[in-house]
């Protein structure tokens, strides 16, 4: 019954501005938010690029030509290992999902946020695209 | 079962959280991202013979410290030390720092002579990127030495608002 | 309704009660550590040694503004409060501060302002501006040492609201302030140490702007990290949370003007 | 206003070998960066630091857009005589400022 009562208030996965819905299953999005499967190359590009996938602010990860890695955030070593390619989207998509007060934000959410400066308000940090291309390649780091 | 897609109903809470609340007027948010053109080491090189007239520079002699942890790529302190007796006989005429990746390739030109006692300039330098940094003297009897140290630079996490 | 589901709704449940609680204690004083502390020797060299530490160009300003006289009642700094070196010594400490007249808090600059205004008739200082970095520079040097005192009794409603903007979690990144220096300092945001957040060495010297600066224009540079909206320079959010950041350093020593990365 | 930060010792031993510390407050603009509106800022940076030692030349830098803002320059100096150590720095726009300080040297 308290589900029920909470429908309104938990239910963040909604087509808002540039946010398409997406099915949850358990810790997994099994779908693909674009319909296709993500570009690896494209993938590594954003997840280590500070300005765009901002990944290596918090995370480190196999990546020597990535200097001044962050230590706030798990390895990303292995996570093609650790996680399914699902349970890798549902986690980039909405950590919150999973972790409820984790530091990581929801690259694929726009509402539930309070204060969001003007000019990214609407708009979720990375687009479906993007986030395809970013598990594309973690699903790639298999080595632990 | 998949999750639903209500249209979320949460303008009043979000309202209610969002602190004394009003957006303040005026404010208008520019990031600039100053990503200069780079030089190559072919522009150091280049530089380095414009300096030299083209002789040979002889890798020695020439110490150059940065410290191992640079905090900041706007403000890095450097000093340059070069082994010589500092007599009228035998000194050091100039020092020169230059840089690999930098917009422009020089940093600084000292002249000196014996009346300096010590061959050492220290000075705070800019550097946009981790990259080769070269130091060159020029001695009194017309060779040159050098020393280079290759340095990590620290971005910023965050860009800020140009004020 | 499937476990499944149940477990999602819960989990959303959640993030709104942990934004609402937010509920952590404040940062213990017996942990409070100065960003000096975390800064490589050259940095910490450049803020010791006054011939090295540019923020003393802005100090030198600040002492030849605090003896010009100004304003339509020309009159000087100097004129009413004498040398400062006694009479504002450990004033800086104690702000923001309360002020009776306004019935609320007065940040160091807006007392600088007030006190132009009121006994001067001059014209207010822009924030950033060289000449109030450099006055508040030369007022905050007078407490270099001294330990922070903010007046909680007559503040605490000022400090509470602070907080509060402290803990909330805001902008597209969804963080507070709280979670990066009151659970994360120490750890690394790519290359640089994040730190506990003590206001202790304002106006100060960031080598990134190559300039002095105020709190509330780093305040500002953390929000438009998070990618939030941000305050407009002496707002009462920005002052709010200047006040509960120097009441949470309670005790540390001023090291205006500091050195920081 | 030109500030400058100055530190040469006031007194030294004959031969000695004295340290002059120098702090100039300046922006040193690259002119490589752009305005918000696009539009390029241009250089105008300090490009000469000339010290003198009783009117005698001792040291001189040519300073480039690399130079952080408030140039920091440290240099060395045997104390010969007593006298004026003369500090001057000139730049783009007209920029020319310059301190002095008197040594005593035993």
């Amino acid at each position: 019954m308290a589900c029920a009562a909470t429908v309104a208030l938990a239910a963040p996965v909604c087509a808002q501005n540039d946010v398409k819905s997406y099915e949850v299953r358990g810790d997994a999005i099994p779908q693909s938010l674009t319909g296709t499967t993500g570009d690896p190359t494209r993938g590594r590009e954003i997840v280590t690029n500070r300005f765009v996938g901002l990944c290596m602010l918090c995370h480190t990860g196999p990546f020597p030509d990535v200097p001044q890695q962050g230590t706030l955030a798990p390895d990303l070593k292995g996570a093609g290992t650790r996680w399914s390619v699902a349970q890798l989207r549902m986690r980039i998509v909405d950590s919150s999902r999973v972790v409820p007060d984790t530091i990581m934000p929801a690259y694929y959410r726009t509402d539930h946020l309070q204060r969001v400066a003007p000019q990214f308000r609407g708009k979720p940090v990375l687009t479906a695209e993007q986030i395809e291309d970013v598990v594309a390649f973690l699903a790639t780091l298999k080595e632990n | 079962m998949p999750s639903t897609c209500k249209p979320s109903n949460l303008t009043s809470r979000r309202d209610a959280l969002r602190l004394m609340g009003a957006a303040t007027a005026g404010y208008a948010l520019t990031i600039v991202r100053v990503t200069p053109l780079a030089a190559t080491p072919a522009d150091m090189r280049t530089a380095i013979e414009k300096i030299t007239g083209g002789a040979k520079v002889s890798a020695g002699r020439v110490h150059l410290e940065i410290p191992p942890l640079v905090e900041n790529g706007n403000t890095v302190p450097c000093a340059v030390t070069v082994d010589s007796p500092m007599t009228a006989a035998d000194h050091v005429r100039a020092i020169h720092i230059v840089t690999e990746k930098n917009p422009q390739p020089n940093v600084i030109s000292c002249r000196l002579g014996p009346r300096a006692g010590r061959a050492t300039v220290s000075t705070r330098m800019r550097l946009s990127d981790t990259q080769t940094v070269v130091a060159i003297a020029e001695m009194s009897n017309g060779s040159f030495w050098s020393g280079s140290v290759n340095i990590i630079i620290t971005l910023g996490a965050c860009l800020e608002d140009l004020i | 309704m499937s476990p499944m589901r149940c477990a999602a709704l819960l989990a959303g449940l959640l993030i709104v009660a942990s934004a609402i609680a937010g509920a952590s204690e404040d940062l213990p004083r017996e942990k409070q550590r100065s960003s000096y502390d975390d800064m490589a020797p050259a940095t910490r060299a450049m803020q010791d040694a006054d011939t090295d530490n540019p923020g003393m160009l802005w100090v030198l300003d600040g002492e030849a503004l605090w003896r010009a006289k100004t304003g339509s009642a020309a009159r000087a700094c100097a004129d009413c409060h004498g040398d400062a070196k006694q009479s504002m010594a450990g004033v800086a400490a104690r702000y923001p501060a309360f002020d009776a007249k306004r019935g609320g808090p007065v940040t160091l600059e807006g007392r600088i302002n007030a006190c132009r205004v009121e006994n001067q008739n001059a014209q207010t200082l822009a924030y950033e501006s060289r000449e109030l970095l450099a006055l508040s520079a030369y007022l905050a040097l007078q407490s270099r040492g001294k330990p922070i005192a903010i007046d909680e009794k007559k503040l605490g409603e000022t400090i509470a609201a602070g907080r509060d903007i402290f803990r909330q979690r805001q902008g597209q990144l969804n963080l507070s302030c709280a979670q990066c220096h009151d659970q994360h300092y120490g750890g690394k945001l790519a290359g640089n140490t994040i730190p506990q957040g003590h206001p202790n060495g304002y106006p100060l010297y960031r080598l990134e702007w190559q300039t002095l600066g105020s709190l509330q224009r780093r305040l500002r540079n953390c929000l438009t990290g998070i990618r939030a909206e941000n305050h407009a320079y002496g707002s009462r959010e920005l002052i709010a949370l200047e006040t509960y950041l120097m009441w949470r350093a309670r005790g540390m020593s001023m090291e205006s003007p500091a050195v920081r990365p | 206003m030109a500030r400058a930060l100055v530190n040469i010792p006031p007194k030294a031993k004959r031969g000695e070998v004295i340290t002059i510390r120098t702090l100039m407050s300046h922006q040193m603009e690259t002119g490589f960066r752009y305005s918000t509106t696009g539009a390029p800022i241009p250089r105008d940076i300090i490009t000469t630091f000339i010290a003198t030692y009783n009117g005698e030349e001792i040291f001189r830098a040519e300073l480039f857009p690399a130079i952080a803002a408030n140039p920091f320059i440290t240099f060395t100096t045997v104390a010969t005589e007593s006298g004026t150590i003369e500090l001057t720095w000139r730049g783009d726009n007209g920029f020319a400022a310059s301190e002095q300080a008197t040594i005593t040297v035993e």
